[in-house]
C-alpha cells in the first residue's frame, strides 16, 4: 500500500549527440597532428607569447593571432596528478577506467601548457620539472586522442 | 619554425556524445500524485486555499497565488479535448505510441488542462471539442506514463 | 551613480546529499519561502526573480523555465545566470544591479543545484570538446594538478589543507542547514581518508550536495523598512580569465582574477588591511588548498604565510578574521547555490541572525565567488551605507 | 529612464544553416569585431561584458568559457545570461543604469547545426510532468497553433501569408539564412512536421552571432556615434506547464509589452511605433505576438497581416528583416532583432529599410511555446 513517505524518482537518460566544428584553429591543429606529428602553437605578434591549444585570439593583447609555431614534441612536466576516484564519462556513457596519470605539459617553445594524460600512474615516479614526450596513435583521426598520452622520459 | 597558414576549404568537426543518466526527485507532491496513478489509477488535483482553483497536475504551491496546497482532489479521468498535434516523423526521445498524437485535455473539475497523449487511428480526422478518457498502463511504476494514453469515449 | 543596494532577508534549505522529498522547482520554492519568512514579505513584494545554476549538473535546459515557478515568478522579470561556480555570486551580482538600475525594487536572487538528480562530474567534464573534455576530470582532477604546484611552491604541507578541513566540518556543526556536520573530525581522520586524485584525500574535497539559497535585494529607502539592520553592498567585482587550465601558470599561487578583484573591492571601499578591518569572509574553497591560496589572493597574509594563519588559528571562529564561520563550500556544495550561500551567510552575519556561528559585532563582511578554472567574483556587504 | 543608454555598435555575422568553417568563438570574434568597428571603440574601451549562449544547445558546460578571450573579459567582468539575447541586451543595459558600467558589449551566440533543436528542446519541459510524455518546443508550439486557430477561427492559408511575407523579407536581407522568397503554394504543401505546423511554419535552425556595443549617455560621442537610445524594456515570465496558460493569449507578453511602453512613454503602440521586429519561431506566432504587443485586438492578428499592413510599405512593418522564419539561429534571435531595430532606426537596413522609423519594437521569446518574452523599445531621439 501506499506510504506517505514513499518519494518517486523518474529517470530519464540523456544520450545527445553533437558533431562539433573544429573551426579554422583546430582544423588545422589536428591536420597537423594527424598528417605530420607535428604540434603547432600559436604566437602572439604584440605580446610574443605562444598559445596552445591554437586560438584566434590574444585575450591579453586583443589583438587576431595568425603566427603558427611548431613546438615540442617534447616538454616539461609542471604539474600532475594520479586520478583514483571513478565517474561518469558522458563521451563514454559509461565509467572512466581509473587510476589514471594526467599533467599539465609545457611543450618545448610554448607558453601555455596542455593537460593530457600521463603513461605513468605511479605518483612515486612523477615530479614536477620531468620531461615528457607525446605517443602519438598509429591510425590518427585528427583529433586530440591522435595523442595517446606522454611518456615520462624522466 | 614558422609554417604558413593552410586553411582548409572545409572545417574538421569533431562528433561528441552526451550520455548521462539522470534520476529526478518527484518530491512530495509529485510522488502521491504519481503513487495514486500506479496504485489506484486515479488521478488527483490539489486546490488552492487562497482561490480554490484545483491544479492538475497537483503543485505544491498554487500556481497563481504562490501559496501551499494541502487539499488533494480526485477528477474524473474524462476531459474535453481543447487541441491537438500530432508528428509525422517521431524522433527517439518521443514515446512509442503510434501514431504519435499530442492532445491538451480539461479534465472535469480541473481549472487548467493536463497535457497527455491521444490514441487515435486516423490523426486527420481528430476534432477538438470531444470526450476523451485515461487509459491506464497494465505495468505502472508511478510515472506520468502510467496514464498510457487518452481515448475518444 | 546608481543606488544603493541592501540584503534584507536570507533563506536555505536543509542541504543534504539527497533531498528525496523536493523536486528541484521545489527546493528552490523552500529556499524562496524561507527568505521571504526571513525578510517578512510575501512573494507579490518581489520584483524580479533571478536563477542561479549549471544546466548539465542535472541535465536541464533553460532550468528556470520549470524552477522559477518555485520562486513565485510567474509574470515577472525572470532570468537565469550560469558561470559555473560563480553562478551563485554572480547572480547576486546580477541581483544588485537589477535594484542598483532603479528599474526594479526589490529582486530576489536563488541559486540551487540538486546533485542527486544527475552526475555532477560527468557534466562538469563537458568542457571544451576540441581539447579538454577527453582528458578533463572536473574540479577534482584539475585541482589536484594545481595543487601539485602549490605544494611545490610554498612551505604548506598536508597537515595544514586538513586543519582547513576540520575547521569547516566543525563550524559546520554550528549551521543547521549545513550539509557535513563532523564535530569529533580530526586532522589524522582528514589524511587518512583515502585519495580521489592525488593529493587531495576525500575529506579536502567538497562534498556534492542537494540545496537551494535565496537572497533578497532591495532598494535604499525600502531596505531600511525591510530590515532592521540591512547589508548594504558596497563592491562588487568580477574578474574572468583565459579559458584552458594549462593557460594560467601556478593556477592558485597566482590566481590574478581574485587578486584584482580584491584589491579593487578594498580600493572601494577603502580597506587597506582586510585581515584587520573586516569582520568575516565568506569564500568559495572547493578544496582545503585553495582556501590556503586564497588567503594570500585576498591580502590575509604575506606571500608563503597562509600556512601560518591556519597553524595560528586567526581564521578560526575565535581569530582575529574568522573565514567561513557557515562551514563553507568544503560543508556543503550545491555549486550553484555556493555562491549564493557564501553571500546570503555574510548578510546573516551582518543581520545579526548567524545563531550559534554569529560572529560578534560584524560590520563589514567579504565574499567571495570561484568558477571554471580561474573566474572571481568579489562583494564587500557593510552595516553601513557608506 | 533617468539616465539613457543606448545601443553604439551592431555587429553581426551572416546567419547559416552550417557555418562548418567556423567555430563558435571565431564566429563569435567576427561579430565582436564589426560592432567595435561600429561604434568606433576597441575592446579595451569596453567595461564589461554580457555574454548570452545556453549550455545544452552549446553541447558543452560554462559554454561561455571559450568565449571569455574574443569578448575581452579576460581580467574584466563577464557575467553569462542564460537565455534569449533580448535578455543580454535588457541585462547590459541594467548594469549600464545601475552605475557599475559606462559601457558594455552584448553577445550573442548558438550553433544549431552541431546538435538536435527538437530533441534538445524536450530537456526543457520539467522531468516529472511533460519531458517523459516527449514534448519539444515544435509539439507544444503546434498544440499551441491548434488551440489558437481553433478559438478564433484561423486558417492555414494565414500561417502561410505570415510565412510568404517573412520570406519575401528575408530575401532582400543578407544576413538571413534562407533568401527566397516562397510562394503561398509551396508553403501550403510542406510536409507537415506537427499538425497543423508544416515545414516552412517552422524557423531553420542555424549558426551565428551578434553583438552589440552599448553606453550610457555620457561615453557617447555625437561626433562619432549613431546612438539608438532605449526607451523601454520589460520581460515576464508564463507558467510553465502548457495546461496552466490559456494558449492563445500571451499574458507574459502582454505584462511585458505593457511595463515597456508605459516606460518608454507610448500610449498606443499602434500608432507609436514604426516598425516591429519580433520571435517567430513558428508561423502563427506572429500573429499571436501581434495581437499581445496590441497591434490589434485578440483573434485580428490574421486581418492585420492580411490587410498589408505588417508588410514594409505597410503602416506597421513586422520583420522587415525576415525574422526568424528566414533563418536566425536560436538564442541569437532576440538578439539579432535588436540588431534589425537599430539598423533600420538609423537608416541602414538596405534592402529591407522601412521608410520612416522614429520607434521601433524588438521582441525576444524563449522556452516552451512563448513562455517568457522580453519586449524591448528603441527609439532614434532621446
Amino acid at each position: 500500500m501506499m506510504h506517505e513517505d514513499e518519494f518517486l524518482r523518474v529517470p530519464i537518460t540523456m544520450d545527445l549527440t553533437f558533431r562539433y566544428a573544429a573551426g579554422r584553429y583546430f582544423t588545422h591543429f589536428f591536420r597537423e597532428i594527424k598528417d605530420n606529428k607535428r604540434i603547432l602553437g600559436v604566437r602572439c605578434a604584440k605580446c610574443r607569447k605562444v598559445y596552445l591549444p591554437p586560438r584566434p585570439f590574444c585575450g591579453e593583447c586583443h589583438s587576431r593571432m595568425e603566427d603558427w609555431i611548431e613546438v615540442g614534441p617534447e616538454g616539461t612536466l609542471v604539474g600532475f596528478t594520479v586520478v583514483y576516484f571513478s565517474f561518469h564519462d558522458a563521451s563514454l556513457g559509461g565509467v572512466r577506467p581509473t587510476p589514471f596519470g594526467a599533467g599539465l605539459i609545457q611543450l618545448d617553445g610554448a607558453d601555455t601548457s596542455l593537460n593530457h594524460y600521463l603513461g605513468e600512474s605511479n605518483v612515486a615516479n612523477l615530479r614536477i620539472g620531468m620531461r615528457v614526450r607525446p605517443i602519438f596513435k598509429e591510425k590518427r583521426e585528427g583529433n586530440i586522442s591522435d595523442i595517446l598520452y606522454f611518456e615520462v622520459l624522466g | 619554425m614558422t609554417s604558413g597558414l593552410h586553411w582548409s576549404v572545409e572545417g574538421l568537426a569533431v562528433s561528441g556524445r552526451i550520455a548521462v543518466p539522470f534520476d529526478y526527485s518527484a518530491g512530495k507532491t509529485a510522488s502521491r500524485f504519481l503513487r495514486e496513478l500506479r496504485d489506484h489509477q486515479r488521478i488527483f488535483g490539489k486546490r488552492c486555499p487562497n482561490c480554490l482553483k484545483i491544479w492538475v497536475p497537483p503543485q505544491a504551491s498554487c500556481v497563481e497565488c504562490f501559496v501551499e496546497t494541502f487539499d488533494w482532489v480526485e477528477l474524473s479521468p474524462e476531459g474535453l479535448l481543447l487541441s491537438h498535434t500530432w508528428i509525422s516523423s517521431p524522433k527517439p526521445h518521443h514515446p512509442p505510441l503510434r501514431p504519435l498524437i499530442y492532445g491538451l485535455i480539461r479534465l472535469q473539475g480541473a481549472h487548467n488542462n493536463l497535457v497527455h497523449l491521444i490514441r487515435f487511428d486516423e490523426p486527420g480526422e481528430l476534432q477538438n471539442g470531444i470526450r476523451v478518457k485515461a487509459v491506464f498502463s497494465k505495468q505502472r511504476r508511478g510515472h506520468i506514463l502510467d496514464i498510457a494514453y487518452f481515448r475518444p469515449i | 551613480m546608481g543606488r544603493s543596494v541592501a540584503i534584507v532577508g536570507t533563506g536555505q534549505t536543509v542541504h543534504r546529499s539527497r533531498r528525496d522529498d523536493v523536486s528541484m522547482m521545489e527546493l528552490v520554492r523552500e529556499a524562496a519561502t524561507s527568505a521571504l519568512a526571513d525578510a517578512e514579505m510575501r512573494a507579490s513584494d518581489i520584483d524580479a526573480v533571478i536563477l542561479a545554476n549549471m544546466e548539465l549538473f542535472e541535465g536541464r535546459a533553460l532550468p528556470e523555465m520549470w524552477c522559477a515557478m518555485g520562486a513565485g515568478a510567474l509574470y515577472k522579470h525572470t532570468l537565469k545566470i550560469a558561470t559555473g561556480g560563480t553562478s551563485g555570486t554572480s547572480g547576486a551580482i546580477a541581483g544588485f544591479h537589477h535594484v542598483a538600475s532603479g528599474l526594479f525594487d526589490t529582486a530576489m536572487v536563488i541559486g540551487f543545484e540538486k546533485q542527486s538528480d544527475g552526475q555532477t562530474t560527468a557534466g562538469m567534464a563537458l568542457t571544451d570538446p576540441m581539447w579538454d573534455r577527453h582528458v578533463a576530470s572536473a574540479a577534482i582532477g584539475n585541482f589536484a594538478v594545481s595543487i601539485s604546484q602549490y605544494l611545490a611552491a610554498r612551505d604548506v604541507d598536508e597537515r595544514h589543507s586538513a586543519m582547513v578541513a576540520v575547521k569547516a566540518r566543525r563550524n559546520a556543526c554550528n549551521n543547521p542547514c549545513a550539509h557535513l556536520q563532523m564535530p569529533d573530525l580530526t586532522v589524522e581522520d582528514v589524511l587518512a581518508s583515502p585519495y580521489l586524485a592525488y593529493p587531495i584525500h576525500r575529506l579536502e574535497m567538497c562534498p556534492t550536495t542537494d540545496g537551494a539559497c535565496a537572497v533578497i535585494f532591495a532598494c535604499e529607502g525600502k531596505a531600511e523598512k525591510l530590515c532592521s539592520r540591512p547589508a548594504w553592498v558596497r563592491a562588487a567585482v568580477t574578474r574572468h580569465d583565459l579559458p584552458y587550465l594549462g593557460d594560467l601558470k601556478d593556477r592558485l599561487l597566482t590566481m590574478r582574477t581574485l587578486r584584482d578583484a580584491a584589491r579593487k573591492a578594498y580600493e572601494i571601499v577603502g580597506i587597506r588591511e582586510p585581515i584587520k578591518e573586516l569582520d568575516v569572509a565568506e569564500i568559495y574553497e572547493p578544496v582545503t588548498y585553495a582556501e590556503l591560496a586564497w588567503y594570500e589572493c585576498l591580502g590575509f597574509c604575506k606571500e608563503g604565510d597562509a600556512w601560518r594563519l591556519i597553524e595560528d588559528g586567526l581564521t578560526q571562529m575565535d581569530g582575529v578574521l574568522p573565514v567561513n564561520p557557515s562551514g563553507g563550500v568544503l560543508s556543503t556544495n550545491p555549486i550553484g547555490a555556493s555562491g549564493t550561500i557564501r553571500t546570503a551567510e555574510a548578510a546573516l552575519q551582518i543581520h545579526g541572525k548567524g545563531g550559534r556561528r554569529q560572529v560578534p559585532d560584524v560590520n563589514l563582511a567579504l565574499v567571495t565567488g570561484y568558477g571554471v578554472y580561474s573566474w572571481s567574483d568579489v562583494m564587500i556587504l557593510s552595516s553601513s551605507k557608506g | 529612464m533617468e539616465t539613457k543608454v543606448a545601443v553604439i555598435g551592431v555587429g553581426q555575422t551572416a546567419y547559416s544553416i552550417q557555418d562548418s568553417l567556423h567555430s563558435a568563438n571565431e564566429m563569435v570574434l567576427d561579430a565582436v569585431e564589426f560592432a567595435l568597428a561600429d561604434a568606433s571603440m576597441e575592446l579595451g574601451d569596453i567595461d564589461a561584458a554580457v555574454t548570452s549562449c545556453i549550455d545544452l544547445w552549446d553541447g558543452r558546460t560554462a559554454s561561455n568559457f571559450y568565449l571569455t578571450e574574443v569578448v575581452g573579459s579576460v581580467m574584466k567582468p563577464e557575467t553569462r545570461v542564460a537565455g534569449d539575447g533580448s535578455l543580454a541586451v535588457f541585462h547590459g543595459a541594467l548594469s549600464l543604469l545601475s552605475g557599475s558600467y559606462r559601457s558594455v558589449l552584448v553577445v550573442s551566440s548558438c550553433r544549431g547545426s552541431e546538435g538536435d533543436h527538437e530533441a534538445i528542446s524536450n530537456w526543457v519541459f520539467d522531468p516529472i510532468y511533460q519531458q517523459p510524455l516527449g514534448l519539444d518546443y515544435l509539439s507544444a508550439a503546434a498544440l499551441q497553433a491548434d488551440y489558437y486557430m481553433n478559438q478564433f477561427g484561423i486558417s492555414p492559408s494565414a500561417l502561410a501569408h505570415v510565412v510568404a511575407k517573412n520570406r519575401e523579407n528575408g530575401a532582400r536581407n543578407p544576413r538571413a539564412m534562407l533568401r527566397t522568397p516562397v510562394s503561398l503554394d509551396e508553403i501550403e504543401r510542406s510536409e507537415v512536421r506537427s499538425y497543423p505546423l508544416r515545414a516552412m511554419d517552422v524557423a531553420p535552425v542555424g549558426d551565428g552571432a551578434c553583438a552589440l556595443v552599448m553606453a550610457r549617455e555620457e561615453v557617447i560621442d555625437k561626433r562619432t556615434h549613431r546612438p539608438i537610445w532605449i526607451h523601454g524594456m520589460a520581460s515576464a515570465l508564463g507558467s510553465h506547464y502548457l495546461g496552466d496558460r490559456v494558449l492563445s493569449e500571451d499574458v507574459a507578453l502582454r505584462i511585458a509589452a505593457a511595463k515597456s511602453y508605459e516606460m518608454a512613454g507610448v500610449k498606443d503602440p499602434t500608432e507609436e511605433i514604426d516598425l516591429v521586429e519580433l520571435s517567430e519561431h513558428y508561423s502563427y506566432q506572429e500573429l499571436m505576438w501581434m495581437e499581445s504587443l496590441g497591434l490589434c485586438p485578440a483573434g485580428k492578428g490574421a486581418d492585420l497581416l492580411l490587410s498589408g499592413a505588417t508588410r514594409i510599405q505597410g503602416k506597421i512593418p513586422v520583420n522587415p528583416s525576415g525574422g526568424l522564419l528566414s533563418g536566425c539561429p536560436y538564442v541569437v534571435a532576440g538578439m539579432a532583432r535588436v540588431a534589425e531595430c537599430v539598423l533600420q532606426l538609423r537608416g541602414e537596413a538596405g534592402g529591407s529599410q522601412v521608410r520612416y522609423v522614429s520607434r521601433a519594437l524588438a521582441h525576444g521569446t524563449w522556452g516552451p511555446c512563448g513562455q517568457a518574452h522580453c519586449v524591448i523599445v528603441l527609439g532614434a531621439h532621446r
